[in-house]
């Protein structure tokens, strides 16, 4: 198809399509007036059967906790996924960039950026653990927290360079926390199946209802897809800068 | 009020797709598919609130705090952009490839698989 | 019930099993050498597939259910999440487990896995296809579609040193993330219709309503999500470009199960949430889905003919025949659903074959031409019977397996009065067929020439020189495979027996399934039980149910499909392959070819690999699903 | 008052939608993504629905525009 005929084919098609939603979208009832038996069943019961504040870290780990395992499965495949795709290929090189210099020494950070990288990244570990130990209570959880453990490494290249921290290969830590934290789900899942129950029962003891340590595997939960998370992202994150500062085609 | 909140869903959903059929840019098409994906969470959440509900988060509330939104499609949503952000991750790095073997981001000019 | 209580572990062990394999396999394999990657990912997965055998046994006759985190319904209504296994969901993830097996056994020489990560993704893959044959969750089939299509994208671009594998997997990416959003949308439409995520508890809600927008609505963009997935009329264009340059292995796990996937997806919940509705659905639906299943075959059967990429022949060749198997789902009948359920696990292992010799032949032979491969299969002989058994087979060659599918099939298109559509699927099975067997013609025997019928030779026959096997990655850590991993480069004179012998199995196993006695009953049986919706939402509720289904009865009809008349059918269909393949070698009907090529050149036009065109396509699909389920369903 | 915050974050949304969709250079169009994410976060949290808002604060307005500057940079550099 020509560009032109792309185009005025698909004006009518999503029109076509616009309407169909547009129909369906009528169907719902009116926004704001009406709650599900099940979600309000769950609202009712989830605080007092499962000692959390957050009913949706209850729904996403305890009982809707199968979907969260293949969510995180997901995460895991796209971060292999990825390194897969962005390998150095036969005819590329990891070219560390002070190589074209070798007799330059890398220039200390300053430190004022020093400071500002410590500073930064002590709080965002400090906000990252919250998050992820926190989700049974507040908003947030194993996910979000993970992201922001993630980001500290990037702080930490900040404040340094990226080619010293580079020099330290974490890859094979981060990988070991992407897949630790990923079997630590499924681990968790089967002390339901050794306690007489069923995959991923609730069986650790719940606490009490808003404490630090409470909600049994919905906290335990937390922390392995934290570190899971944490891992995920942050070898996401070093593929695309590996791309951009370390990997060169050759030259033939 | 339905039909702005309603209406939404389907402009972004519609108008992501429209940004995709067009695009001259691969990195540009993926934010666009990521549009697109944006409207299933929100039609999700708006069919989980509850007007003049509270989050459901059960702590520090008033003595009457009257009926809390669905927590149900809250979990679905956030699946759904940890989803989301995992394809689009995984596109852009198909991108970042496919412009080193093709050399160039015009979806229009990659012809690989004409057949 | 004790027999239950042991069993049960068996249920969630079947994803446990892949997961905790994958997730060991991404984060450690770097520490692992070579070998033990590959024997502890194929020990995974054999113990995966043999899981799901013992599910797809002992859940005959009555289906297990198993509640997650222990949540059982309460007072009528569904809390958790539930896994339903029954025989048909059951054998397809061990179809699934079979082809991992055997696309990572035959790795085992063919690429270095990005040290663990093709491992990983590929047992991934598995568990999710389990998850999506298993849940009973509506949320949860759209989370196993999302596992297997990230996983998938991935696969497809493994050979990312090569533009088409990495434009194939961006085609599949975008499309397939479309599905997803739609299913979504469907799943969100019928949670706020019936305040329910449960396949059975929808349904029960939808029992006996008269359908209005948003159900058709709904209905369409389920429907519309999985039909991408299944590669349909007309959302398949992405099929020939992903399945046309992935890598082998790979090629083999899609062409077999995951297309598939998308029509199980689709009956599953056509059965479940939407066959109980009010004002009998079921045949303007039938129309509808035969409509699309015609048009996918013969599309398909057209374009395999045309291509002289064997990948991309093979990857046409397949869609032309889940064209076929919806047509058997289609149908909407219990025996329809046998036929095409017996087919997916006949045609798999035969295409899966096709597939695995093709990359035998691209290992020593360098291409995937056709032309260029013209009196060059000399010294594969094996091979060469491999890939000509294999088309014959799909020609529904008894006593394959696929032939038992095809007397189903056809049996239950005379029950439903169609019988003109055995001349449909005889048609395509003729044309796909036959494109295989002209090049093997070519490629071992010499025959034809080594020009192209069609005027301009298109682009992507030329694609055929990508060399998958060679050790595409220079990362230090990736060479301290140690010598394993050098040996490889190097290349055998003979195709090494890692390679060879896979696509004999996965025919040996065809034939011996075919001769098992009493297999048409006991999927006619499986195809009752799971296409009876109340018995099936009575079972997941904990609900008295009503009578379930003679099962018995459609088992008894199943066994008299299978007579001589049908034997001679099938081998008319091989006869007939044959002759198309002669023809299309002979070099006195150049002219016969070139007014084909010429008349089906605007349908290769349409196939132009451009993402805006494939997406374009696939909005006027979903609006003209949602048209037709409006007529279909009210 | 909370119907008045939900209309301000629908028209917001659908308005940074449509830009994100209509910035053609993608440079820009990673820092409109980001202000589209904003604008989702602050959707999801009118909905009381916080955890999805946090979720979107880090994927939305974080990550993903960090990934598409990157693939950019990386773009622009195979050009040079």
């Amino acid at each position: 198809m020509s560009r032109r005929a792309r185009l005025v084919f698909f004006a009518v098609a999503v029109a076509a399509l616009a309407v169909a939603l547009g129909v369906g979208l009528a169907g719902l009832p009116s926004f704001g007036a009406q709650l599900s038996a099940y979600a309000r069943m769950l609202n009712e019961l989830a605080p007092g059967q499962r000692h959390v504040t957050d009913v949706v870290s209850a729904i996403s780990f305890d009982y809707r906790g199968i979907d969260t395992l293949f969510e995180e499965f997901i995460l895991l495949s796209a971060v292999a996924g990825i390194s897969v795709l962005l390998r150095p290929l036969s005819d590329e090189t990891r070219r560390l960039p002070q190589d074209k210099a070798p007799d330059r020494t890398i220039p200390p950070p300053s430190p004022a950026v020093w400071l500002l990288a410590v500073f930064l990244s002590s709080l965002l570990l400090l906000t990252g653990i919250e998050t992820v130990t926190h989700g049974q209570l507040t908003p947030g959880g194993g996910f979000q927290g993970g992201v922001i453990l993630a980001s500290v490494l990037y702080v930490v290249y900040l404040g340094t360079n990226y080619v010293t921290v580079e020099r330290f290969q974490p890859d094979a830590l981060l990988e070991a926390s992407d897949g630790l934290g990923a079997s630590g789900y499924v681990l968790i899942g089967l002390l339901g199946l050794l306690a007489g129950t069923s995959f991923l029962s609730n069986v650790v003891g719940l606490g009490v209802t808003g404490d630090a340590v409470s909600g049994g595997t919905i906290q335990l939960l937390n922390v392995v897809v934290g570190v899971e998370v944490a891992g995920g992202f942050a070898i996401l994150a070093s593929e695309f800068l590996d791309q951009t500062s370390v990997i060169r085609t050759k030259r033939r | 009020m339905s039909v702005l909140a309603y209406g939404v869903v389907a402009w972004l959903f519609l108008i992501g797709i429209y940004g995709v059929v067009t695009s001259r840019n691969l990195i540009h098409l993926v934010v666009c598919l990521s549009v697109a994906q944006s409207a299933t969470d929100i039609l999700l959440l708006e069919i989980g609130y509850r007007a003049g509900g509270h989050a459901p988060v059960f702590v520090n509330l008033p003595a009457h705090p009257g009926p809390a939104v669905d927590a149900v499609m809250q979990a679905l949503a956030l699946t759904d952009v940890v989803v989301g952000a995992a394809v689009t991750a995984l596109l852009l790095a198909l991108v970042v490839q496919v412009h080193k073997r093709a050399g160039t981001l015009d979806p229009d000019q990659l012809r690989a698989t004409r057949d | 019930m004790d027999h239950f209580v042991s069993m049960s572990a068996v249920i969630p062990a079947s994803v446990v099993v892949p997961l905790i394999g994958a997730a060991l396999m991404a984060g450690f394999s770097g520490q692992l050498p070579r070998w033990a990657r590959d024997l502890i990912a194929i020990a995974v997965a054999i113990a995966t597939c043999t899981l799901t055998l013992i599910l797809m046994v002992s859940s005959a006759g009555r289906p297990m259910i198993y509640w997650f985190s222990g949540w059982r319904p309460a007072g009528g209504m569904v809390i958790g999440i539930d896994y339903a296994v029954g025989p048909l969901g059951a054998g397809m993830a061990s179809l699934a487990g079979l082809l991992v097996v055997a696309a990572l056994v035959y790795c085992w020489r063919y690429f270095d896995g990005a040290r663990g990560r093709y491992h990983a993704l590929v047992l991934i893959f598995l568990a999710g296809s389990v998850d999506f044959c298993l849940t009973g969750d509506l949320f949860n089939l759209f989370v196993a579609f999302e596992l297997v299509a990230v996983t998938a994208f991935g696969l497809t671009g493994y050979n990312a040193g090569h533009p088409a594998p990495l434009q194939g997997a961006i085609n599949f990416a975008v499309t397939n993330s479309l599905g997803g959003m739609t299913v979504l949308m469907g799943v969100g439409f019928l949670y706020a219709r019936t305040g329910s995520l449960n396949l059975a508890q929808i349904g029960q809600a939808l029992a006996g309503r008269h359908p209005d927008g948003l159900v058709v609505v709904a209905f369409a963009l389920l429907a519309g999500g999985f039909l991408i997935k299944a590669a349909v009329v007309p959302f398949h264009f992405w099929l020939p470009d992903a399945y046309g340059s992935a890598p082998i292995p790979v090629c083999v796990l899609f062409a077999g199960v995951l297309s598939e996937l998308g029509l199980f997806g689709l009956i599953r919940v056509w059965v479940t949430v939407f066959s109980g509705l009010a004002g009998g659905p079921g045949p303007r639906m039938r129309a509808v889905l035969l409509g699309l299943g015609i048009a996918t075959a013969l599309v398909g059967a057209v374009m395999a003919l045309a291509q002289t990429q064997l990948k991309r022949m093979l990857a046409f060749v397949t869609m032309s025949h889940l064209g076929i198997y919806l047509i058997g789902v289609g149908l909407l009948t219990p025996l329809g659903l046998a036929g095409a359920s017996l087919l997916v696990i006949g045609d798999a292992l035969a295409k899966s074959a096709l597939f695995l010799g093709v990359g035998v032949v691209q290992h020593q032979r360098r291409s995937v031409s056709e032309l260029k491969l013209r009196g060059r299969g000399r010294g594969l002989a094996i091979t060469g019977v491999t890939v000509a058994l294999g088309a014959l087979v799909l020609a529904d060659l008894p006593p394959f397996v696929s032939s038992d599918g095809h007397a189903l099939l056809v049996s239950a298109a005379d029950q439903a009065g169609l019988p003109w559509l055995e001349i449909v699927i005889a048609l395509t099975v003729v044309l796909s067929s036959g494109a295989v067997l002209r090049a093997a013609g070519r490629i071992w025997l010499g025959w034809g020439t080594a020009e192209s019928p069609s005027p301009d030779a298109g682009t992507a026959d030329d694609s055929g020189d990508e060399a998958e096997d060679r050790p595409d990655t220079t990362d230090p850590a990736a060479s301290d495979d140690g010598p394993e991993g050098r040996e490889r480069s190097p290349r055998p004179s003979r195709a090494p027996l890692t390679m060879v012998l896979p696509p004999l199995a996965l025919l040996a196993i065809g034939l011996g399934l075919g001769l098992a006695p009493g297999l048409e009953a006991h999927s006619a049986a499986a195809a009752a039980a799971f296409s009876d919706r109340a018995a099936y939402a009575a079972q997941v509720l904990g609900t008295r149910g009503g009578p379930t289904t003679a099962s018995g009865r459609v088992a008894a009809a199943a066994s008299h499909a299978v007579s001589a008349g049908g034997l001679l059918t099938d081998l008319g269909q091989v006869a007939v392959a044959l002759c198309v393949a002669a023809i299309a070698l002979d070099r006195r009907t150049v002219r016969l070819r070139r007014a084909l090529a010429t008349g089906t050149e605007w349908l290769r036009r349409l196939h132009s690999g451009l993402v805006g065109d494939q997406v374009t396509w696939l909005v006027a699909g979903l609006a003209l699903l949602a048209a037709l389920a409006g007529v279909a369903l009210r | 008052m909370s119907q008045a915050v939900i209309v301000v974050a629908l028209v917001w949304v659908a308005a940074a939608g449509t830009a994100v969709v209509l910035t053609r250079d993608p440079l820009r169009q990673a820092f409109t993504a980001g202000f589209f994410g904003l604008a989702l976060a602050f959707f999801y949290l009118s909905l009381q629905a916080g955890d999805v808002a946090l979720s979107q604060i880090v994927v939305g307005a974080i990550a993903l525009p960090l990934i598409v500057l990157l693939s950019l940079a990386k773009v622009r550099k195979d050009r040079e």
